[in-house]
Formats: C-alpha cells, structure tokens, sequence
C-alpha cells in the first residue's frame, strides 16, 4: 500500500511540476490583452463560422464499444498468463497447465468471434 | 526489494543516518529530484537529438548554431516559449483549457517512476507493474482530448476524437504484446521481467520465444508509435491537415508542455520497450567469457540508455520516412491486422511456453 | 495467397523507404545545408546572376552612361529615372541615375536595352532596408561635367 | 429534427445553406482551410462543409493575390508582358514566357534559329521536371512525410542553380525573348545538363522506394479523388490532371510547338483519374522529360541562337494566339494588337484555374485527409489562379 502513496505523490508532483512552470510563465511573459482579434478562436486566419460545440458524426464511436470488450478482456487475461508458467509441477506437461492452455484458446475464439461478428456486420467499417 | 531504494548504497545510508519515517521521506524526496531531473534532461536532449537526426534524414545540418552542435537550442526553445505570451481564447472552456496541458507530463511521471534504469535503480517496483504502466500511460491522451474539446476549435475537436479512438485502438495490441511478456516471465513486475532474461542475448525475449517474440517487438513498436502520438501515425495532431490538432489554441508554456510530454513519453516507451524485449539494463551477453566480462563491467543503466535510445531511433527513423496514415486506415490496421495477429501471436507464444520449447 | 504475397510487397516496399532515409543518415557527405551567414565570404555566383543593378565605374569614377534613356524606357516597373543635366559644352549628360529598387524586378530588360554596357546586374542580393528611402540608389557616383 | 440555428445561418458565406439537423442528431458544420493553413499552398481559402471527418461540400475563395496582371499587361509593350507571366505561374516561368514570345513571333513573322528551339525544349523540359520535383516533395509533405520536401527540393535545386548559371535568376526567369533566348547557354549548360540527368535518375528510383511503392501512399490515393474523363474534359482540366483521367491532351504532340515534334516521348495517361493516376503520370513525364532531354542534348546544335533582335516590338494589328504545355498544364496567350507597342488586350489562359474548379466534385464525400491529398495532387500555384 505505501507503494500506492508515493505514486500519488508523484502526481502531485508532476502537476505541480506543470503548474509551476505555467505559473512561472505567467509571471515573466509579457501580456497585450485584447488587440485585434487575437482572442478568436483560430480557424486558418479567417472568423470561425459558428461554433465547435457542435454535435457532429465522430464515426467511430462503435469502435469505442468494440474497445471495452477487448479491454476486459486483457484484465481477465493477466491472472490467468501469469500462472501459465508456474502452476502445477515445475516443468512438465500437467493437466492444469493444459487445461490453461486450452482455456485460452477457447478464450480466444470466443473473442475473435466477436470481432469477426463486428467485422461482418460492418462495425469495423468507417462510418 | 524496498520500493523505496534509489540506489542500494545511498539509500541503504540514509536508512543508517536517519529513523525509518524520515528515512523514508528522504528517499521519497531524492527519487522526487531524481525523477524531476530526468524529466526535464530528457525532454531537452530529445528534443535536440529529433532536430539533429531528423535533419540528417533528410540531409540537412539541423541546429548548429546554439552552443557545441546546437546542443543548448531546446534551452533557448524552452526560454523562448516560457517568455511568450500566454493567449487564451475568448470561447475556451476555462477549466479544461487550463486542467488538459498539466496531464501528459504527469503521466510521464507516472510511468518513469516503475521503469527499472538499473539493478537498484527503479523508485517503485509494483508487482502488477505492467497493468500499472497500461493504466496511467492513457493520461497523456485524456490531456489531449480534454484539451482538443476544451479549445472549442473545430481542429482541436477534429483531432482531440482521432486522439480518442488511436488510444483504445491501439491499447489493446500494445496491452496483448505486454501480456505475452507476462505469459513468457511469469511475472508483471518489471523488475523481475528484466531478471527473467538474464543470460545471453539470446535469452532476451525478443529471441528467446522464436518468431513471436521478434513479432511482439514489431507489434509493440507500432502500436506504441500510435500511443505515442508519433508520425506516421500522429492522427491527432496531422499539421496538414488539422493545422495543430488538439494543441492548436496553445501558445507559449502550455503549448511546451504538451511537447515536452511527446518526448518524455518516447523515453518512456523506448525504456518499456528495452525493458520487455531486449533485456532492459543487462548487458548484452554473447557468451564467450572475456567480451562478456567486459560488457558487464559497463553499468547497467548505460545498457538501459543505449537499448532504450535504440529504440528511439526507431520512432524517429519510421517517423521521418513514412508518410501518415489516414484515420480510417489507421482503425483498420489495428482492428484488422495488428489485434487478429496479437491474438494469434498471444496463442503461438502460449503454445510455446506449454511445451516448453523455449523456456526452461 | 494473393494478400500474404501483397502483404510481403507491402513490407518490403517500407523497408526499402526505411533503406532510403537510412542511407542519409549514414552519409553525412549527402548534407547540402549551406550555413549562410558563415559562408559569406566564399559565396560564389554564376557570371549572369542577377542581383541589384549596378553602374560600373573606371578608376577615374567615369561610367559608360550617355543618358539616353533606353532602360528608362525598358523598364516595366519605371524603377529607372534618368535626371539628365548640361555639362560644360552644354550637352546632355547624365545628372543622376536614379534606381529604385523598391519596385525593381530584376527583369534584366534595362540592361538589354542599354547600348553602351553602361550598367549591369550586379552580384549583391542582400537588399533589404529598414526604410523605403533607403531603397532609393543614385548610381552613378558624380554628375556630368 | 433541429432546425439549423438562424443566428448561424445569417453568417454562412454567400452561396452557403446548412441543412437542418439528420435523424442521428448530428449536425454538419463549416470549416475554413486556408488563407493560412499548411495545405493550402498559398493563400488559397477553401470553405469545407464537413458532416463529422466527411467532406460534404469545397468552396474554393480565390483573389486573395490578385495583381491584375493582365491589366497591367496592357500598359506594358509587349516583351514586357514576358516578365509579368513569371509571376503568374512561377514554377513554369519559363514556359510561360515561351507562350509570350511564340504569340509575338507568330504576330510579327520572326523565326527562331536551330539552337534557339532547341535551348527552348531543353529549358522547358528542365522546367517541367523542376516544377515536379517540387510537387513531389510538396506531395510527400501533405501526405506526411516531411523528408520527401527535403529530398525534391534537394534535387530541384541543381536544376535551379542551373537556371541561375543560364539566365541570372531562379525564380523568375524571364529569359526567352521573341526569335531566341536573351543569352546564349553557358559552355558549362550540356555537361551539367548530363550531369542532372544522372542524379536524377538515381533520384527517381530513390522516390519509387519512399513513396511510389509505399502502400501507405497507395492505401491513401488509390481511389481517392476520382475525377472521371467527361468531366475532366467539361472542366476544362488540363495537364496531368487531364492526362491522369484518361484524357489525351498533350500540346507538345498534338499541336507541337517549337521542335517538339523531332523528340520521341510518350504521353503517360492514367485509367482511373484518382489520387494515384495523377502522382504517376507526374512521375512518368519526369521521365519522359528526361527522355527529350537526353535526345536534345545528344543533337546540340551550333550558333546562332537567336534570330536577329528587332528595335522595338510594334506587332501588326489582328488577334494572336499561342499555347504551350506548362508543367500543370495548358498555357495559352491571346493577345489583340491595334498595330501598336502595346497589346489593345492580352490574356492568359492558366491550367490552375481550371484545375482548381473541379475540386469539388473529386473531394465531396471523402474525408479531411483525402481533400488534402485531392488539393497536392492538384498541384495548384496560387497565384497562378489569381493572376
């Protein structure tokens, strides 16, 4: 647990280490405010036309939902690649590890199901 | 192992000098420091040896004229852009505006801190250290999507959604090439994945497990060049066509911040990359005694720099060559080559290590 | 078959691109970066490079001039005004040459007109001024006599 | 269904509707490329109505360098008006002002010794691969590959210092001259013209390794940008653009002008008119070019080589026309004279203008990246289209 402490130290610290340097900048960059237009938004140099807070197609949002699968997945995985190598007698083919293995491959096919199922019906497709 | 040792003699003193609480903070404040330092010497060297390599590509010169080979230019970048006015549009979102440069160098800092530099090297060794790396090295892309949405640009917008889908896309090869490592040491901590290789070149992951091992490595290279926000696969930035991406509204030090991270988190990706595949900070080993010798007498985080600068060279050398993918491409390319063939490469990998072709 | 034979092409055909900018890098002679300021000194410029007009003087700091107005009348831009004057036995002589660089092209027009090789496109191309006066260039060096 | 907001609607630039929110909730919305934008070339402005990354509809706003340059050329004699057509499409100065000086050799009857037209070939071929190579590395850069600008600019830039050993400039020429060139080449010109040819092909077959054969680059330009042959021709496209959608359209063999017609050289055409066809088919006239080269170079002939130099240009009154093959395209000059010194009108007809306007139909329905790779294949000079 005190390992997990000094990993939120260094997420201070490194905020800290960001907001020190913008607030150093605050402190020595010159400031000009409000000439011209300077405080629009940048569109290629010319006055954007209406607003970015739009709601617009992003098209891949389904890969988004393809994605958590996957993502799970790979959690499920690490206990169960991790004692691929250890479990049962050191060396030697025994029933658990083929049992893991077999399980994996069983894993894996029902995953790549899903993805050949996502391909088929075009989810990989852009838009 | 004590999380908490820098350097096993240093660390082992100030535990002599000191109570144990305070002991421990002091330690806690110099791996700070440590850390701290390598951050920024790492962003500035970075960022001179792109210019430099970079121009030698394409058969220029690059900086030359700032101190010994141009090697103080990123100082001079770094005062030029602390000393540039800070504009911030009238229409931002104020708060992920200001929030979104502070994550990536955080993020940095996060993933430095569990990368084993040497034997005593290392500030925190977790024992799921990979999962720990996987998880805090999506900072940097939470940044850039905060900050592309928070810019209210139609480029940042455009290129904070690529910075969106690149990410999950290619979490997952990057993830299942990390798990074949775990599946092959049997062990998550980076640590041990390290010892794990220990004896020639040949007992380094990458040819230890007979072809998929060299194709993890290849995996593991392209798709952390797309974590990384690195051409040819840098979508979300793409200057051609989205003239910033998601930093387009940064000027000045927030804009460097995001930079700084790019490069930080190259280092990062190199060193997890020496650190899985090539036997992190063990010295190469041929197995002819007298050379072997030799080779280990060279410190460990020397062999930690060369593999993991080697792998820089890498990125550079695809970046400067290849020209950039297109989003949809880019999506196909990991959904339907890279994820099936770690897949098949997690099961080839599998096989491997059940009978124990490789692997004692 | 026919996509593991376009997936080889493929491969090779980005390791053959990697072998390219390889090749760069491992031939620092390939560099052809000139570093300009630095190498003022040993710039060279073919005979016919057109830089800013000059007029060329003898060692008396005479020129070939005879105020004719031909490259007055060749330039497209009217860069070229010819003040003339009257020298002692009251002929026509140059007064001064007045070039104006600001508007000049470097077209190359006002020399193909001029019958008596009297100016010439120099070799100077470091052109800039922090004024537009100073853009204005008197080239002869005294009035006709 | 929402309906578009009026506010947003009053500032839509002329010409512009916004539809009324889809089904799905999504709205489409406006994006200003360029005037300044890395892509754009210049300043160009292209309004884009993107649904999502998908391009719905390309405006191209153009005057923003206008210089009246057609205007001016009425208050300028005529040998004057060369040096304007450099400014027009810059990377073609020299065939530009070859259209110039041919229309005035047409008007006043002036011929052009031996050498004169081969130094004309020879100079214009050099100029076709100069602006390629050019294109090339701009081409690369769109695409993101930053060292191919290096590495086409690199080899350009012997072609260049050539040009500026021949006429005493780089850019803007302004070297033909009606009945000949304004100087004689150099003695060093046909030695150094081998020489390029040399590098050149060792060039070439260095950018089929980094981009003909990348499939990233044919990932990205195969199928993209498809401008079919009826409408290249409706148009009015010309040059590659014209020749990569299948259409037959080469001045130097169909109406060949100067010695064109002595050189063995094929017309490259593509089949598809996409992305693809226009980058090889500039490719294949880089080769071609150094094809007419190499010929032209092999039969150098001896002095003069220009005809004898009139004291002014006072072209008899008629109309006169005259058209070359720039390296974008079809090059035209038309001028009116009233027996005059200078033209009553002259006009230039410019390939850019004409290949900018089927933007687009060829981009619509692509997505961001593809109107990039639409807009380099192009090969637009700005100000060319604005004159």
């Amino acid at each position: 647990m005190p390992e997990y402490i000094l990993v939120g130290v260094f997420a201070l610290v490194g905020l800290m280490f960001a907001g020190a340097a913008m607030i150093f900048s605050r402190i020595v960059a010159p400031r000009f405010p409000n000439q011209g237009q300077k405080l629009e938004a940048y569109e290629s140099g010319e006055k954007p036309i209406g607003s970015a807070r739009i709601q617009f197609k992003i098209g891949y949002y389904l890969f988004a939902l393809v994605f958590l699968v996957f993502d799970v997945e790979a959690v499920f995985f690490f206990p169960t690649l991790g004692v691929l190598r250890s479990i049962g007698e050191p060396g030697g083919l025994s029933i658990s590890r083929i049992a893991i293995w077999a399980e994996l491959f069983f894993f894996i096919g029902v995953l790549v199901f899903a993805l050949v199922y996502a391909w088929r019906k075009k989810v990989l497709e852009w838009e | 192992m004590t999380p908490l040792s820098i350097t096993h003699p240093l660390g082992d003193w100030i535990r002599q000098q000191l109570p144990s609480p305070f002991a421990a903070i002091a330690n806690g404040l110099i791996a700070v420091i440590a850390i701290a330092m390598l951050v920024v010497v790492t962003a500035i060297f970075l960022v001179w040896l792109e210019r430099k390599v970079c121009a030698r590509f394409q058969a220029r010169l690059g900086p030359t004229r700032v101190g010994p080979f141009g090697l103080l230019q990123p100082v001079a970048d770094a005062i030029k852009l602390l000393m540039k006015e800070n504009i911030r549009p009238r229409t931002v979102d104020q708060l992920a505006y200001f929030l979104a440069p502070l994550l990536p160098i955080t993020g940095s800092f996060l993933v430095l801190i569990v990368i084993p530099f040497d034997h005593n090297l290392q500030v925190l060794d977790p024992d799921a250290g990979i999962v720990y790396v996987t998880a805090v090295s999506g900072m940097g892309i939470l940044g850039v999507l905060i900050g592309g949405w928070g810019s209210n640009n139609k480029y940042s917008l455009l290129g904070s959604m690529r910075a969106g889908a690149q990410l999950f896309s290619y979490e997952l090869s990057m993830v299942l090439c990390m798990l074949l490592i775990v599946m092959a040491s049997g062990t998550a901590s980076l640590r041990n994945i390290v010892l794990s290789q220990q004896g020639t070149i040949l007992d380094w992951w990458i040819f230890k497990l007979p072809v998929a091992g060299l194709v993890a490595f290849l995996l593991f290279i392209v798709s952390s060049t797309a974590e990384l926000n690195r051409g040819p696969l840098d979508l979300s930035e793409a200057e051609q066509e989205l003239t910033g991406g998601f930093h387009t509204e940064y000027t000045g030090i927030s804009f460097s911040m995001f930079f700084l991270a790019e490069f930080v988190n190259m280092f990062a990706a190199a060193g997890l990359g020496a650190t899985l595949f090539l036997g992190g900070f063990l010295a190469p080993q041929i197995g002819w005694h007298p050379v072997d010798q030799l080779l280990a007498f060279i410190p460990g985080f020397i062999w930690f720099a060369a593999k993991a600068y080697f792998l820089i060279f890498l990125y550079m050398w695809t970046r400067w060559t290849f020209p950039r993918l297109r989003i949809d491409h880019l999506l196909s390319l990991e959904w339907k080559f890279l994820l099936p063939a770690s897949l098949a490469n997690l099961l080839l990998a599998a096989t491997l290590v059940l009978f124990k072709w490789v692997i004692p | 078959m026919i996509s593991l034979n376009r997936f080889a092409g493929s491969v090779s055909a980005l390791l053959k691109g990697l072998g390219v900018t390889l090749n760069y890098i491992v031939h620092p002679k390939r560099v052809v970066t000139r570093e300009y300021p630095e190498n003022r000194e040993t710039l060279t410029f073919p005979e016919r490079f057109r830089g800013q007009v000059v007029m060329p003087h003898d060692e008396n700091n005479d020129h070939n001039c005879t105020a004719c107005t031909l490259c007055e009348k060749a330039c497209p831009n009217g860069s070229i005004s010819i003040l003339t004057t009257k020298n002692i036995a009251s002929k026509r002589v140059l007064g001064q040459f007045v070039y104006r660089l600001s508007s000049c092209t470097l077209c190359n027009l006002c020399i193909e007109a001029c019958p008596f090789d009297a100016i010439r496109m120099g070799h100077g191309f470091e052109m800039a001024g922090y004024t537009r006066e100073e853009l204005d260039l008197i080239l002869n060096k005294k009035e006709g006599r | 269904m929402i309906k578009a907001d009026s506010k947003l609607l009053s500032t839509l630039p002329p010409g512009f509707a916004l539809h009324d929110t889809g089904e799905d909730g999504s709205q489409e919305y406006f994006l200003n490329m360029g005037p300044q934008h890395p892509s754009t070339h210049g300043v160009l402005k292209l309004v884009v109505k993107l649904d999502g990354e998908k391009v719905v509809e390309v405006v191209p706003h153009l005057g923003f360098i206008h210089r009246a340059i057609e205007k001016m050329g009425e208050n300028e004699s005529f040998v004057q008006y060369i040096h304007l057509t450099d400014r027009m499409d810059y990377l073609s100065s020299h065939i530009n002002n070859l259209c110039v000086c041919m229309a005035i050799e047409k008007a006043m009857g002036i011929g052009v010794p031996e050498r004169g037209e081969y130094i004309r070939v020879m100079v214009s071929e050099l100029q076709r691969i100069q602006s390629h190579l050019l294109w090339w590395g701009s081409f690369g850069m769109d695409l993101g590959a930053v060292s191919t600008f290096l590495y086409g600019f690199k080899e350009r830039e012997k072609i260049t210092a050539l040009f500026e050993e021949l006429c005493g400039a780089r850019l803007t020429m302004n070297f033909f001259r009606p009945g000949g060139s304004n100087s004689d080449v150099p003695e060093t010109f046909l030695p150094r013209v081998k020489e390029i040819i040399q590098d050149l092909k060792f060039a070439l077959d260095e950018f089929d390794a980094l981009l003909t054969k990348n499939p990233i680059i044919i990932e990205r330009t195969r199928g993209v940008g498809i401008l079919p042959k009826e409408r290249a021709i409706s148009y009015g496209c010309s040059g590659p653009v014209a020749r990569a959608s299948g259409v037959d359209l080469d001045v130097r063999k169909h109406s060949p002008y100067s010695v064109y017609d002595r050189f063995e050289f094929d017309v490259p055409l593509g089949k598809n008119g996409d992305c693809y066809d226009r980058y090889w088919v500039r490719m294949e006239e880089m080769r071609q070019s150094i094809r007419i080269l190499e010929q032209a170079s092999a039969h150098f002939p001896p002095d003069p080589y220009r005809s004898k130099e009139k004291p002014n240009y006072k072209v008899p009154a008629g109309s006169y026309f005259a058209s070359v093959e720039t390296a974008r395209g079809l090059f035209c000059t038309y001028m009116v004279s009233e027996n005059a010194m200078k033209p009553y009108r002259i006009k230039s007809r410019s390939p850019n203008f004409s290949n900018l306007s089927a933007i687009n139909e060829m981009s619509a329905g692509g997505k961001i990246a593809d109107l990039v790779t639409i807009l380099s294949t192009l090969d637009i000079i700005v100000p060319d289209i604005d004159r």
